[in-house]
């Protein structure tokens, strides 16, 4: 205990601190190929650089939800349902709402300068704001309260009802826009002619994201771990003075 | 003896409070115990672990050598729990109300019939629905449906509630004829009096632990 | 560069977004942290 | 575990008891149903024109459907929780896919009877006009929509009002999940009302998507519905 005092304290590690100054090196790297060197496209000029950003956040939450799912599986399944399972598909969840916020904001302004519009009733538009809003509830329903162990089954079995309803959502929105009214502006994923170096600044962001998601969760698991440390030494303290309740 | 009731140093917390800190308590089959307490020393939280309704946070138990950290759902179908709350339907009248919890056992319409005779529901209050009862009647209807459940284990807190004397006499009968056909009682009640002279054993609970 | 705004926009807001998030969770670790025994952090 | 006849006979228990509450108290009927109606109302006020409410009617028809089903569903789990009988249900050792089947059985009977209200009021309040085939395929829209509604509805509902203070709760996770619903069945209307010009036969791969709905969420429903409901 007293060592531990001397050392610095935190949710980081050596590894994790390399980790971090790679992404950021590899972030700065992303603006400069993103903002500077890479050219401009020849239908969307300048306004492809927002793509850089964008496809990445989204690719990012795709990932995060993906893996809440697979978390929460494994701890469902899991013979010992270990905590820390519940604790990465929380924290997934978390990065994954974060990550598609921004991407729907980035993505609306670049809609914004492509379309003219900062909505359209796009099928994956309309699939990713529903997307927002079922992991909203998610992380709503992490919250509600009692034991780690009641907060985790009831969410774990909450993201696997989500990844199944999400592909029906998804294929229902885009019957729904195909076969309904003919979207009436340009076709999202529009022929963007993408020249070498503007390929390597989309894979850059798309590795330099994918390591800052790693970072984050990394982080964000031990900070859940820790509140969760904390509420059970609430509890010991809790269970300490109820016993004295007796005695007297 | 058979032990029907095993629990080693369980924890059950409710948000984050721990109702039970550690209770150790063993019941044999058979047995009439009474848990004695002041308000809040966690005698509800202590009849709801064993019946398998909250789950426990730390320790072990058995109720009727079934694990209580694995297998609630199987200790549940086996054990009978009359709450504070009733667990009546406030819409549906008294014989519906004793009829719907028969038919999730499978029990016949004589059973209800004999359970409404027992608990003086019958006649007219059958048809009165159970948010116009009094208390006391509300009361009798809930021990008629608890009867039709064929518990192995009653589980009772503050049975005595609202009731009048001639219902209090004929509930510790009931309960006396059900320990006689094999069952086990465990009450939480105020009225020290009446009930330790129907119980067995009495434990006091106190400070989330029992003695 | 045309509609410099919107764009050095979504990359502000990405990164202000990101950062404060990391920053976030960085500090709540520190705090957390303070009282925890190594028990509580395998990964120290 | 419980056998398939036993759970069969708890289910039918649990969806009569529920119908038997309906019956005599007449929430459904004296409340939920004149809200749906007024909700409808208040559509005609805002859209303010009979061409475009006998174009949308069918969306009208099913977000009145998706409104006065949260209160229907809330009202479901009030009575449960009122006198603590979710709780006698759980030590009753009721299997919970069985509570599922029968609370879904119950809400299906009550969202059905709103829904042809609801239909009703769109033909006279908006002046809708339907064939005797549009007439059948609105009624399997109605059916299949609804299987779907009450097993999704009693997912979430169950998680919902399970303990005090999360009500809020409910909409916010139920409203995403029945997008398709919504969507399906009010393009299937559209088609069985002849709206904008839509050809009967235009529902009917509809229909396929809300059966398809209501098979997933049926069987989702009877697995989860124990581990979201129980603590």
């Amino acid at each position: 205990m007293n060592s531990a005092v001397t050392t610095p304290r935190g949710t980081g590690t050596r590894n994790t601190r390399i980790l971090g100054v790679l992404t950021i090196i590899l972030m700065v790297l992303l603006t400069f190929c993103g903002l500077i060197f890479s050219g401009e496209d020849i239908n969307q000029g300048s306004t492809v650089r927002i793509m850089y950003v964008h496809v990445p956040s989204i690719w990012v939450a795709y990932l995060a939800f993906g893996m809440t799912a697979l978390c929460s599986a494994i701890y469902l399944s899991g013979r010992n349902r270990s905590l820390i399972w519940d604790r990465f598909s929380g924290a997934a969840g978390e990065i994954g709402v974060l990550f598609v916020a921004v991407s729907l904001v980035t993505g609306s302004l670049w809609g914004r300068l492509t379309w003219g519009t900062y909505w359209v009733w796009d099928a994956r538009l309309t699939s990713t704001a529903f997307l927002f809003i079922t992991y909203i509830g998610y992380l709503a329903v992490r919250r509600l309260g009692g034991t780690h162990r009641q907060r985790a089954r009831r969410s774990a079995v909450l993201a696997l009802i989500a990844i199944l309803e999400i592909p029906l959502v998804h294929f229902s929105v885009n019957v729904w826009r195909t076969l309904h009214q003919k979207a009436s502006v340009a076709d999202p994923n529009a022929k963007v002619a993408l020249d070498g170096l503007m390929l390597f600044s989309l894979f850059l962001g798309l590795i330099a994201f994918t390591m800052l998601f790693a970072w984050l969760v990394i982080h964000r698991q031990r900070s859940l771990a820790l509140e969760d440390a904390v509420a059970d030494r609430g509890l010991d303290a809790a269970i300490e003075a109820r016993r004295e309740e007796a005695t007297n | 003896m058979e032990t029907v009731i095993e629990l080693n140093g369980v924890v059950a917390v409710l948000g984050s409070f721990p109702a039970l800190a550690g209770v150790n308590l063993t019941v044999q089959r058979g047995e009439i115990l009474l848990l004695q307490g002041p308000n809040g020393a966690g005698k509800t939280s202590l009849l709801r672990v064993c019946a398998g309704l909250m789950p426990i946070e730390r320790g072990t138990g058995t109720i009727l050598g079934i694990d209580l950290a694995t297998n609630r759902q199987d200790i549940r179908t086996r054990v009978g729990l009359l709450g504070h709350t009733n667990g009546l339907y406030l819409d549906l009248s008294v014989e519906q109300n004793i009829q719907f919890w028969a038919s999730t056992v499978g029990a016949s319409k004589d059973e209800v019939a004999n359970a409404m005779r027992t608990m003086r529901v019958d006649g007219r209050l059958a048809k009165v629905k159970a948010g116009q009862l009094s208390a006391g009647q509300r009361r009798r209807t809930a021990l008629a449906s608890l009867i039709v459940r064929r518990a192995e284990i009653w589980l009772l807190d503050e049975p005595h509630a609202g009731l009048d004397a001639a219902g209090r006499d004929e509930l510790d009968a009931l309960l006396r004829n059900a320990v006689a056909a094999g069952a086990t009682v465990v009450l939480a009640s105020h009225e020290s009096e009446r009930a330790a002279s129907l119980a067995t054993r009495t434990v006091t609970v106190d400070g989330g632990g029992a003695q | 560069m045309d509609h410099a705004s919107f764009i050095i926009g979504s990359w502000v807001l990405t990164f202000a977004s990101v950062i404060g998030y990391a920053v976030y969770v960085i500090r709540r670790g520190r705090e957390l942290s303070k009282n925890a025994t190594s028990e509580e952090m395998p990964w120290t | 575990m419980s056998t398939v006849s036993q759970r069969r006979r708890v289910a039918v228990a649990v969806a009569r008891k529920d119908l038997t509450i309906e019956w005599n108290s007449r929430i459904l009927v004296n409340q939920v149903a004149p809200f749906a109606a007024i909700v409808m109302v208040l559509f005609a006020f805002a859209l303010d024109n009979d061409g475009i409410l006998q174009r949308v009617a069918p969306g009208l028809v099913w977000l009145a459907t998706l409104f006065s089903m949260l209160v229907v569903i809330q009202r479901t789990f009030a009575v449960e929780s009122a006198d603590g009988a979710l709780d006698a249900l759980r030590v009753a050792g009721v299997d919970p896919s069985a509570i599922f089947a029968g609370k879904s059985l119950a809400l299906m009977v009550q969202l059905f009877a709103l829904e042809l209200l609801l239909v009703g009021t769109a033909v006279v309040l908006y002046g809708v006009n339907m064939t005797l085939v549009g007439f059948a395929e609105a009624l399997v829209t109605l059916l299949a929509a609804t299987v779907g509604l009450a097993c999704v509805g009693t997912l979430y509902g169950g998680l919902a009002g399970g303990a005090r203070g999360r009500e809020t709760l409910l909409p916010l996770l139920l409203l995403p999940v029945v997008a398709p619903v919504l969507i399906g069945a009010t393009r299937a209307t559209e088609a069985a009302f002849g709206s904008g010009g839509t050809k009967v036969s235009e529902g009917w791969p509809w229909i396929v998507l809300l059966l398809v709905f209501a098979v997933i969420f049926a069987a989702v429903g009877s697995v989860a519905f124990g581990p979201l409901v129980d603590e």
